[in-house]
């Protein structure tokens, strides 16, 4: 497999460019079909999907297991608010650096963390989640307390508006975050292909073999890690101007949703990241259609989406653990045996 | 007598044993050698029931092995000892070979502290350290250990995977020698899988040669020696 | 002194509690080689039982049997239904990888526990309510002055001791507790020696279920009851755990009553809006410090 | 591994996910948003699961259960009052979509009731400046309320937590000069605006001496041991309680465990009610009576009669009513079940005081300039004008007696008023218009 991706290395250089295009051109697509409510669900999805992503590069690609992202998140968010509240930069800016600050955060974290492997760093990264808001608390006056900051993507811009026509908030929203989906989405595309990305699934598939092989376990982890949690400050900074950044905003449901939505998609899989980030964004509108539509009583129809995704994930786990991604990838072998055999060779 | 009937095993579409037969007689050593990816452990494995054949039929006497589960076939006499000194290395020496024959603690009991006498009068290095953590052993003390914890469950067939791996030449040599005497003394039957085939053939009755999951050569193991042209063609010397 | 007195009191008594819960994690560890995120969500949810139970008047003891029962059945049901599944598919590509074989247990009890408080939620409404406990909570005295002990806590604190001496000499001492260590360690070489080792892990499935279960009973007594209360002791319980040494039953215990008073004298002497920073902070430094934990063994932590 | 080639395939599949959940437009209205010839839809957030939700998952459906009862009397000129209420899990993440949900697909006229400061704030800047009426929140942080430029359509549903906390600072300390008074407050919006009320009354505290705080929500976790172990150390008569209600059982328990009996406990209402008090305390095995003993004599305020006075005019009328009317899981009448109706009986209120034709910017200046003029079952006059947009100004206090009912100190019902910031505290002069016959309200 590797030869096919040393092969094609270049090839792939503009395949990825052309998907992220692709899907950022589909996302507007789907968003003109989409009333407000669901324009801004879709910027919800482009927001997670970068965060996914994050877990896609971290525990697909090196083998560690966070379920602490949500407050690696809450570092960028935190870095992006502050920065535009306190600084007064402009909201884009502090996007780009929210990337930075959480990298950084990334680093000390991950140079603690590379010495943990399986559950060690699953709990570390557990703590962290439940540490980091109660730091806002704690520095009220810095970190607003419990109430947080106030931030938003703003009104839609004149020269967008005077361009496209009127567009609603939702809209906008989605439009701010879509260059960044598409970037972050490049991004891992070319990671995972390139030689750093071949390292990281050789430490993840085998860190004896690949400690034998001259690779330096622990640095090549910090690097996932820094990288991973840059992608995550960045969707937290994005997923923070939906209206707040504070501790209610990043709890530590949110780690455990992320994760979710990797792991029902396929951890392995960037297509399996789109779909899982889909499902867990979707899936309680859909079960709250389905209830209403049955009129359950609201005592059960309030712990159906908990449920619903709870069974997802367990069952994603138990019959197909490559996830969606996986299962797809099954059904195209099959698909092309099929073909081949049918050919006649 | 082990019988194995055209054994195939396959991981993901590839061969890697592909159509095996050959028979080991009971008392007697019969080794399996061939290079490097020839089948070797996926042989024993198989035979132990770890690997699933797709198709094919593994006899000891009179009892069909393949589709029993691991513990089945090892409660009916057949130990392996795995390849790269398999011990669990975080628990005590002692608890290691108690481990071997903890399935016929109830039914055995006296015999089971007999079988453990016996293996530190075959090792007493091991009783010496029998509590200290199995990890702290050097490499031909775990190899006496895996042996060992093979022994006490009283097998009638022992799976030997490389037992000289690793090890230094001289080490090797007293360890293949304890099996063979083992061998001869109490009747056992030994399928030795090695890489090393001059000391393997040095001890055993039969040979089997593989290459890339097939057997090219079934012969009497001096026989095995004798002929160069395998030797060249096979094991590249 | 006083404020002493009282950090170290209550330091104690919440240290047992946290000891349970890492008892609890051990054993799961020890037994079947993956820490079960969803310990608490058994316990919250065999504890809720008990309460039912008692609102219909059965007595407290034997709804505490049924308690621990329903738990060794949920802990076996666990194994059964997920992870003796899971493990057994070690041939598809994704689980081919010893770093994925470790992951995908711990997302599968998150699976659990999002699941059991789902069900708790629908069953019980997520009313929050109390649990009684079986010996009367009143502190215990020197003199006329009141130590910030109770009975209630020191019967805690004989439970966990208990639990630790009956689990090391099941461990140390019986043919099963050997069986259940090796099976944890190298299943390959267990099964080798003609240990039925899925049933062994079922039973450490079942025997963790009803450790589980006895610190959910006991924990409640002194907190509150509701799907959502018992995770912060879960992650209290892990910390301890990890500090303790994950391998170490004695280590679990150590580390429990040592997470005891770090929360308890940060809450006294800085104060409790910290806790939760002290922790990760504690964390991370024990992990820095001594990886494999105070008792841990070094070898079994692959670093 | 490929990471790359099934990605088209589950995009579509993707796609096809999300167009299952995509709900049909909803039918376009003449008019304002959310009303129609016989509806007006308003909407609600608010912890109906999760570890915030207990007490609080009552309110929507009593609310509910008042609408319903002015629907069966032909509603509000004809319309009927639809209550659409939506779980945000006490989540600001979640919060921010429900919001959006509402206000776009449910397309509601005015969001009413909402629960939760650290949730509604992720969403009242936008609420507000798509200048959709928020009115009657659920919660006393007073930043939502005293500043209308900044959230000219939020109006609160509830007195401050500054205001209670001011009236019952000032209390304690003039009848109880001699007395140490300590405070227990949950370290959040909540505790500290509290804090800052009893400040403001000439309340001092001292921190880890008669000062003692706790991470909100992790009294049900962690427990509250050190805590009150502090206070008795430090030999605390009067302790104050700024935390839910949930808090306030552990922290009678354990100090019965720890055998720490103070001169007076004093709770904020928020954390007084009782049946969640008993509920916690009888399911520890505590039984109702001994429970009833551990509460009698505390000191509580309230803006509204107690809901065990079931002789009040309107507590029976709305007890009535939540008999008759709630659907809701738990239906036991209670301080929550009250607060839902109440609320319920403004909104009622002010869309009839707006008239036939109704607008959201009609309903905000109808709030402001009307507004304080509303009743309600409060004894306290409302705060609404230009310049503030706080509910309930005033508070009456009471001790609870042995059968858990909050009754006035001394026998006499004494309201008082006073504001979010210095003001001084003073007696309040207000006289509650009695409640119609058909329990629903005239409005001029």
């Amino acid at each position: 497999m590797s030869k096919s991706i040393s092969l094609k290395h270049k090839v792939i250089g503009r395949r990825s460019t052309l998907l992220a295009i692709l899907l950022f051109l589909f996302f507007i697509a789907l968003s003109k079909q989409f009333d407000p409510y669901n324009q801004a669900q879709l910027a919800n999805i482009a927001t997670l999907l970068i965060a996914v992503l994050s877990i896609t590069l971290l525990t697909g690609a090196s083998g560690q297991i966070s379920l602490g992202q949500g407050a690696i998140m809450a570092v960028g968010g935190y870095a992006s608010a502050l920065l535009v509240t306190r600084l007064g930069y402009s909201m884009w800016l502090s996007f780009i650096l929210a990337i930075f600050v959480s990298a950084l955060f990334g680093l000390f974290l991950g140079l603690a963390a590379a010495r943990l492997s399986g559950p060690y760093l699953a709990g570390t990264t557990l703590v962290m989640a439940l540490a980091i808001p109660s730091i806002a608390v704690r520095f009220e006056p810095f970190f607003g307390g419990d109430v947080g900051i106030n931030v938003d993507y703003g009104n839609p811009p004149r020269w967008l508006t005077s361009f496209v026509g009127k567009i609603s908030i939702e809209e906008w929203s989605l439009y701010v975050v879509l260059p960044f989906t598409a970037l972050a989405l490049f991004a891992v595309l070319n990671l995972s292909n390139t030689r750093a990305g071949r390292t990281w699934r050789a430490v993840r598939d085998n860190e004896v073999s690949a400690a034998l092989a001259g690779i330096n376990i622990g640095r090549t982890k910090v690097i996932v890690f820094v990288c991973a949690s840059g992608l995550a400050g960045l969707a937290g900074a994005l997923y923070g101007f939906r209206g707040l950044v504070g501790p209610s905003v990043y709890p530590t449901d949110l780690s455990l949703t992320l994760l979710t939505a990797a792991v029902i998609g396929g951890l392995r899989s960037i297509g399996g990241a789109i779909f899982g980030t889909f499902t867990v964004v979707f899936l309680p509108d859909l079960i709250e259609r389905i209830t209403s539509t049955f009129e359950v009583p609201g005592a059960i129809a309030n712990y159906l989406p908990g449920l619903a995704i709870g069974t997802l994930l367990l069952l994603t786990v138990i019959l197909n653990p490559s996830g969606a991604a996986g299962l797809n990838e099954r059904i195209h072998h099959r698909i092309k045996k099929t073909i081949s055999k049918s050919g006649g060779h | 007598m082990l019988v194995v009937t055209d054994l195939v095993t396959e991981f993901s579409s590839v061969k890697a044993l592909d159509g095996i037969t050959f028979k080991a007689k009971a008392g007697l050593i019969t080794t399996v050698i061939g290079a490097n990816g020839a089948g070797k452990s996926t042989l024993l494995r198989t035979i132990s029931g770890l690997e699933k054949p797709t198709s094919g039929s593994v006899k000891w006497f009179d009892h069909e092995l393949t589709g029993k589960s691991v513990e089945a076939i090892v409660r009916g006499g057949i130990a392996q000892v795995p390849e790269g000194h398999a011990v669990i290395s975080q628990l005590s020496v002692a608890e290691n070979i108690e481990l071997g024959g903890l399935f016929r603690k109830r039914s055995h009991k006296g015999d089971l502290v007999r079988a453990k006498r016996e293996v530190f009068e075959l090792f007493p290095i091991l009783f010496e350290r029998r509590d200290q953590q199995a990890g702290s052993l050097s490499g031909g003390e775990r190899q006496m250990l895996a042996i060992s914890r093979a022994l006490v469950s009283r097998p009638k067939l022992l799976l030997l995977d490389e037992p000289s791996l690793g090890l230094a030449p001289l080490i090797a040599a007293q360890i293949i020698n304890i099996i063979n005497e083992l061998c001869r003394s109490t009747g056992l039957t030994v399928l030795l899988v090695e890489q090393n085939a001059n000391t393997a053939l040095a001890v055993a009755d039969h040979g089997i040669l593989l290459s890339l999951g097939k057997v090219v050569a079934n012969l009497p193991a001096d026989e095995l020696i004798a002929d160069s042209s395998l030797r060249a063609a096979y094991l590249g010397y | 002194m006083t404020s002493f007195l009282t950090a170290f009191f209550s330091g104690t008594a919440q240290g047992a509690i946290y000891a349970l819960v890492s008892l609890g994690l051990v054993l799961v560890w020890r037994g079947a080689g993956v820490v079960n995120f969803a310990q608490m969500g058994q316990a919250m949810f065999t504890t809720y039982i008990a309460s039912q139970l008692i609102q219909h008047d059965y007595s407290y003891w034997s709804a505490f049997v049924v308690a621990l029962f329903s738990g060794a059945v949920l802990g076996a049901l666990v194994d059964l239904g997920l992870m003796r599944p899971l493990t057994s598919r070690k041939n598809l590509k994704s689980l081919n990888s010893e770093s994925m074989r470790t992951a995908i247990p711990v997302i599968a009890s998150l699976g659990i526990l999002g699941i059991l408080k789902s069900l708790a939620g629908i069953f019980w409404a997520g009313e929050e309510r109390g649990f009684p406990s079986p010996i009367e909570p009143t502190a215990i005295k020197i003199g006329s002055t009141n130590l910030a002990i109770t009975g209630f806590d020191l019967f805690v604190i004989g439970v966990v001791f208990l639990a630790l001496g009956l689990t090391t000499i099941f461990f140390t001492r019986t043919g099963v507790g050997l069986a259940m260590r090796a099976s944890a360690l190298n299943p390959e070489v267990t099964r080798l020696s003609g240990i039925k080792v899925g049933s062994v892990r079922t039973l450490g499935w079942a025997i963790s279920g009803t450790v589980s279960s006895l610190a959910g009973l006991l924990v409640t007594p002194r907190t509150n009851l509701s799907p959502n209360t018992l995770d912060l002791l879960l992650i209290i319980g892990f910390t301890a755990a990890v500090v303790g040494g994950l391998t170490s039953l004695a280590g679990s215990v150590l580390g429990g009553f040592i997470l005891g008073y770090v929360i308890s004298f940060v809450s006294v002497y800085s104060a409790p809006e910290n806790v939760f920073i002290a922790i990760l902070i504690f964390l991370l430094l024990a992990l820095f410090l001594r990886p494999q934990g105070i008792l841990g063994s070094k070898e079994v932590r692959r670093v | 591994m490929n990471l790359r080639k099934p990605l088209i395939l589950t995009v579509v599949a993707s796609a096809l996910v999300g167009s299952l959940a995509i709900s049909s437009v909803s039918t376009a209205v003449a008019g304002a948003p959310g009303v129609s010839a016989s509806e007006i839809v308003l909407g609600m957030q608010l912890p109906e699961t999760g570890p915030a939700s207990p007490g609080y998952n009552k309110v929507d459906d009593a609310a509910r259960a008042y609408f319903d009862y002015v629907n069966s009397k032909g509603g509000v000129y004809g319309r009927n009052i639809k209550l659409v209420v939506k779980d945000d899990t006490y989540k600001a993440g979640l919060t921010i979509s429900t919001a959006s949900k509402l206000i776009n697909q449910d397309k509601i006229f005015a969001f009413f009731g909402s629960i939760g400061t650290q949730t509604h704030v992720s969403v009242i800047k936008d609420i507000n400046r798509r200048k959709i009426p928020d009115i009657f929140v659920n919660s006393g942080y007073s930043s939502f309320y005293t500043d209308p430029k900044k959230y000219p359509t939020t109006f609160a549903g509830l007195g401050t937590y500054t205001v209670e906390a001011k009236i019952l600072g000032k209390y304690l300390l003039e009848k109880y000069p001699d007395k140490t008074i300590g405070v227990l407050y949950q370290s959040d919006d909540f505790g500290r605006n509290a804090l800052a009320g009893l400040a403001t009354a000439g309340l001092k505290f001292e921190a880890r001496k008669t000062s003692a705080s706790f991470i909100a929500g992790t009294q049900g976790s962690l427990g509250l041991a050190s805590q009150i172990g502090q206070l008795k150390a430090n030999g605390v008569d009067i302790v104050i309680i700024a935390a839910v209600s949930s808090a306030t059982a552990v922290a009678y328990a354990t100090a019965a465990q720890l055998g720490y009996k103070p001169t007076k406990w004093a709770v904020i209402s928020v954390g007084a009610d009782a049946t969640t008090f008993q509920t916690i305390l009888g399911s520890k095995g505590v039984p109702a009576a001994t429970s009833a003993a551990m509460l009698a004599g505390t000191i509580s305020a309230s803006h509204a009669p107690a809901p065990g006075e079931l002789d009040d005019e309107y507590i029976a009328a709305f007890k009535k009513i939540n008999d008759d009317f709630n659907k809701g899981a738990d239906t036991r009448w209670d301080n929550n079940v009250l607060q839902g109706m109440n609320a319920a009986y403004l909104a009622t209120s002010a869309l009839m005081g707006v008239g036939k034709k109704l607008t959201r910017k009609k309903l905000i200046s109808y709030l402001e300039k009307n507004g304080s003029k509303l009743s309600s079952a409060a004894f306290a006059p409302l705060g609404y004008s230009k310049n503030s947009h706080e509910a309930f100004t005033g508070f009456w206090l009471g001790e609870y007696d042995a059968s858990t009912l909050l009754v006035p100190i001394d026998g006499k019902r004494v309201v008082y008023t006073t504001d979010s910031a210095g003001g001084a505290v003073t007696v309040s002069n207000y006289k509650r218009p009695a409640i119609s016959a058909d329990a629903l309200p005239k409005v001029a």
